[in-house]
């Protein structure tokens, strides 16, 4: 049960990047738009590190640790001959706040593009992609992508509609999409794992999963995918702090023995790979 | 102007290009920070402490924020010695210049790693870690009994003609002890300081954030702290210290020089800016510059005290 | 809901109305508060350090900031105790609770300052402060050696019968054996920690920052450290603990309490924010009602160790 | 040789004040206005303490400190009810450019009004102001009040132009205005010092000086003070950790024996009381 491989990752640059937009989109979800120069492009389910207090402000030490940012949409290079590109943050803390307070013309330190990505659709076969909370974002570019591959169907949950992030842009796409709040505001009532049972009940080709969420989420989709025998490939969201495979803090049990660094053989994992039991 | 400034110091008897090294457990095997800098641009670099065997280390959460700091319960998850030596070693270009850190248990497991290290000409200096903050034996007991401290740099002295430095625990009442430990027992240099012990708690959860309970503390809350004990320890002994504690800054580690370091060790700030050596051994040239040192060597204890001129 | 919890706290015989206590040498002889609060929000506060006779302290520099914290060597400068006793505590409204800190060079001048305190009926308690990091004889070398600290724990608990507090220093090896030594001696309750000996440097001058080159480091930077120091002695005593340390919201409150506190002491944050020590208080209150503990005695060691459900 | 006694300070205010302006005046020298809820005035030389951090920003603890700020003029109560407040910041380090970047509309954490003021100008005396660098600031309420009941002189230096603040407010008093800089990029070159000692030399009523400014420039001026006999009063910038009188960080050594607390006895000193040797 192995999926076709993923594309090699890019190497990561450390660069300046300059905020171009940062807007807010429902309560406490803010588009934000970076010029990267150099860029050189990320595969779907590919992160960053951006540094929150700003590059250009007088240095500060607190909070100390960049946070790690899912790739949301990449645009080809527009102004200046730098990328653009896009992240939807969601402002759970100190970190995301001050994310959140960027204002155009501010430039922020940033390492990436970092970590495994989704192996690709494949064609033939039924791609479910499921998100929750602030994982809708390491989804984007693979629905966009594997649109044209296979049939796509996508399911976006959070606890409340506030909390959704990037529901246009995918209603925008060519797949079908589902909609799920745990209070019912918007979409069905449940959640993601409710649509997804549903959804693999209706009959079609044979499914795969990517999912990208809490943990508890993904153990949940790595137990529906078990039990129906099905690929699924998760994207995890530890704490890091460098993001490129040396603090060691973002390590996660796995079978095959020890520890998997979350930054540099995930995010993106087959979700039999990681030993569920215990995790926090 | 700063091309004029002879940056070379020797360190215990590593001969340095500048007094810039990373820190153990902050730079991997090397090989992971060469997408974003020159290693040769560092002084070297310290790997990530080894022990005889592969080590796994704790299970998540490992890491935690905390005000200007950050906590860690890594406990030595490493390769383990043959594996370096075999696999990352050859990686690194060979002007790189490497220093290995032994972990262990017992003064004989040290002593083993030790000696296996020694066989490399690739390895130009070796660390004792003694004083990882979080490993529940070994490490830290080592760095704060003076006896068993000198028991266990005598034996890795024993077993090796390498440079031999020893790093410290801060976790002592007096590190100026510590320090004579080391010289007396054969240390080349001493390094100074680890990881300070230290806990946090969540308050929604209840529970510890680590998995480990304890941790130790790390980056700028805790330069202060380093500061003064590298002071301190510069009072105490005449083999060489290396200053290390949430350097992040050319001019932090010049605070440290000015206090008795002959050279610095730049730790979690690798995590923030994977290129900060190079910058922060840059900067140390253009202060020596500016201020009329012909050697960053000179910037060595130039502090200057209340009363003095 | 809030107005439903118990806030009532015992610290060592000490009955406070609610567990938040403002530390020694942030609050002044606590008038200087008047225009900022109702003092009798607080649990209470402890005086800044008292000698037998006036006392000037250091020449400036006395303070300096560093990475979320500050250094100070103010070396207990205070008005002696007889105008602490003559014409201080008179100003103060009769239910705001007072503890005196003792400051002395030897077990005798701490006794004598003890005695002369234990005579005012509006001193609640007594905190001796075997922990000053940077005055030249006396406080640190109490606090750093486990012997001279029980002679003066059990000298001063000699001649008084009020509650008794010892704050510790954290620049030891084993805080633990700290504590266990106070409470072998007859203290009432420890106090954990002072500040944390520190060193900062101006790089244009070249000189330490403090005229007297060390100082105490205080602020949120060291809370890590003395939320650790806390857990530690609370696993080693059963006398009350009472935390202190970077303390600047209620959440860090709770996080001593859960780690075994009693009570907490808030130092540094009331420079920043006059009113802290209410607001703390009520916060801790507040997260009690919401985590449905009716008294917030009950946070006291409610951590969910690893494992724990 | 005592200065007729200063008022006595207002009750200061711990409280959340809303930045109405935030204007660059010159390179790195801005001009803050807040509004500041139930403030009871300020008398010339009085303070503030001003957290950089802003009080509506996600909580940093880095820079920690809040930073001594002189109240260079206050309004009569303008905007819904609010005093309108005014004052001239100097960017220096960490702290000042934080306060420098605050934007229109954010709060920030305030405790004033602190200290204790100059002393009245004596009317039928030559008034002569000395200000400083960030000394200036100090100054104007003085001129200000001081213009209608003594002849007032007001001397103003700084390095270059660029670090001269508040000029052309002085200049629209009806006091006589003389401007140093060292480098004599405006008005005279040279130090402050040189332009008193000319002043002094002119005929005239009997002299009394109000100096504000780095701690050598303080010395020079009580230095003259006592040769010529002159009444001084000097405005001491030490660092301060509170400002109301309970860290004991701001002391200073003074004649009558000991130290004394800048921020609560101070900042204005008659300047024979200050012992000057030694001082940092
Ligand atoms: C690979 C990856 C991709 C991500 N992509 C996105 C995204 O596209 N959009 C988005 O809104 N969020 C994303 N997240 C989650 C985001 O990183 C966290 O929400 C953020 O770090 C929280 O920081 P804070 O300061 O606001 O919260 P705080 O809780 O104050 O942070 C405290 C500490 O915890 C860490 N932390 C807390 N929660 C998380 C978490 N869930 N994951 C990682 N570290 C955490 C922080 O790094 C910090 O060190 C992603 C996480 C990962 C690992
Ligand atoms: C009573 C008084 C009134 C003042 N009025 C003004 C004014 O109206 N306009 C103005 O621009 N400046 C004024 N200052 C000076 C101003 O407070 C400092 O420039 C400022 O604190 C520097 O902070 P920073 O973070 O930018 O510099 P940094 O050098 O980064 O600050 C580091 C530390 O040093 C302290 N510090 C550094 N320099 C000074 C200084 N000169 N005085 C006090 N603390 C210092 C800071 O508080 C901080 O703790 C005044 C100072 C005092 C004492
Ligand atoms: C995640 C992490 C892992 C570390 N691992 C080691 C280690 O294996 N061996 C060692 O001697 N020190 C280790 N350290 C300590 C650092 O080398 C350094 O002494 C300490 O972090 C203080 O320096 P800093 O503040 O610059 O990080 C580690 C530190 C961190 C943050
Ligand atoms: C300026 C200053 C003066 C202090 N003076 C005393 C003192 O006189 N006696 C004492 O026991 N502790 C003194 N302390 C230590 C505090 O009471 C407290 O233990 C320490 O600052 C840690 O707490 P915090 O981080 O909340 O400030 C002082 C601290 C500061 C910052
Ligand atoms: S975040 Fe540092 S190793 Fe993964
Ligand atoms: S600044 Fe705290 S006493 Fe003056």
């Amino acid at each position: 049960m192995t999926n076709s491989n993923p594309p090699a990752p890019s190497r990561p640059l450390r660069v300046a990047a300059e905020v171009l937009e940062n807007a807010v989109e429902g309560p406490g979800n803010h588009r934000l738009v970076l010029a990267i120069p150099g860029w050189p492009g990320a595969e779907p389910g590919q992160f960053v590190m951006l540094s929150p207090g700003g590059s250009s402000e007088a240095e500060r030490t607190d909070p100390l640790l960049p946070r790690p940012m899912a790739v949301y949409r990449g645009h080809a290079a527009a102004r200046g001959g730098r990328a653009e590109v896009e992240f939807l943050l969601k402002v759970t803390g100190r970190g995301t706040r001050l994310l959140a307070d960027l204002a155009p013309g501010q430039s922020i330190r940033l390492v990436g593009p970092l970590g495994s990505a989704f192996a690709p659709v494949v064609p033939g076969k039924r791609a479910i992609l499921v998100g929750g909370g602030t994982g809708i974002a390491s989804l984007y570019e693979l629905a966009s992508r594997g649109a044209a591959d296979a049939e796509v169907h996508v399911i976006l949950g959070a606890r409340s509609e506030g909390d959704l992030m990037g529901v246009d842009d995918f209603e925008a796409l060519e797949v079908d999409c589902h909609i799920t709040t745990e209070d019912g505001s918007r979409g069905r009532k449940g959640r993601v794992t409710d649509a997804l049972a549903e959804l693999l009940e209706a009959p079609g080709p044979p499914a795969e999963l990517f999912a990208c969420g809490p943990t508890p989420m993904m153990h949940a989709c790595a137990k529906i995918a078990q039990e129906q025998r099905l690929e699924c490939q998760v994207s995890l969201e530890n704490n890091m702090a460098c993001g490129f495979g040396v603090c060691l803090g973002c390590a996660v049990p796995v079978h095959s023995g020890g520890y998997s660094l979350v930054c540099r053989a995930g995010p993106v994992y087959p979700a039999d790979q990681v030993v569920w039991e215990g995790l926090p | 102007m700063t091309e004029s400034v002879d940056t070379r110091v020797d360190l215990g008897g590593i001969a340095l290009r500048n007094p810039v090294l990373t820190a153990s457990g902050t730079f991997g095997y090397g090989t992971e920070f060469a997408p974003f800098m020159d290693l040769a641009a560092l002084g070297g670099f310290v790997a990530k402490s080894l022990t005889l065997e592969p080590r796994s280390g704790n299970p998540p959460p490992r890491i935690a924020e905390t005000p200007s700091g950050m906590l860690n319960a890594i406990s030595i998850e490493n390769i383990g010695v043959e594996a370096f030596l075999n696999e990352r070693l050859p990686e690194l270009p060979g002007d790189v210049v490497v220093i290995a850190s032994c972990f262990g248990t017992d003064p004989g497991n040290y002593a083993e790693l030790a000696e296996r290290l020694s066989e490399s000409p690739r390895v130009a200096g070796i660390e004792i870690n003694a004083s990882c903050p979080h490993v529940k034996s070994g490490g830290i007991e080592f760095g704060q009994d003076p006896r068993l401290l000198g028991e266990l740099v005598e034996r890795v002295r024993g077993v090796t003609s390498k440079p031999l430095l020893v790093k410290l625990s801060p976790n002592v009442t007096r590190i100026d002890d510590m320090a004579r430990v080391c010289e007396a027992s054969g240390a080349d240099g001493i390094c100074l300081i680890n990881a300070v012990q230290a806990m946090e708690v969540d308050v929604e959860s209840r529970r510890p954030v680590l998995s480990n309970v304890l941790g130790g503390l790390s980056g700028p809350a805790i330069r202060p702290i380093a500061l003064r004990m590298v002071w301190q320890a510069a009072q105490a002994v005449s083999i060489p210290i290396c200053g290390v504690g949430g350097i992040f800054t050319p001019e932090d580690a010049v605070k440290f020089m000015l206090c008795g370091a002959t050279a610095v060790q730049v730790g979690t700030a690798n995590y923030l800016n994977p290129a900060v050596g190079r910058e922060v051994a840059e900067g140390i040239a253009a202060y020596a510059a500016r201020h009329g040192f012909p050697r960053v060597a000179d910037l060595t204890g130039a502090l200057r005290l209340p009363g003095a001129p």
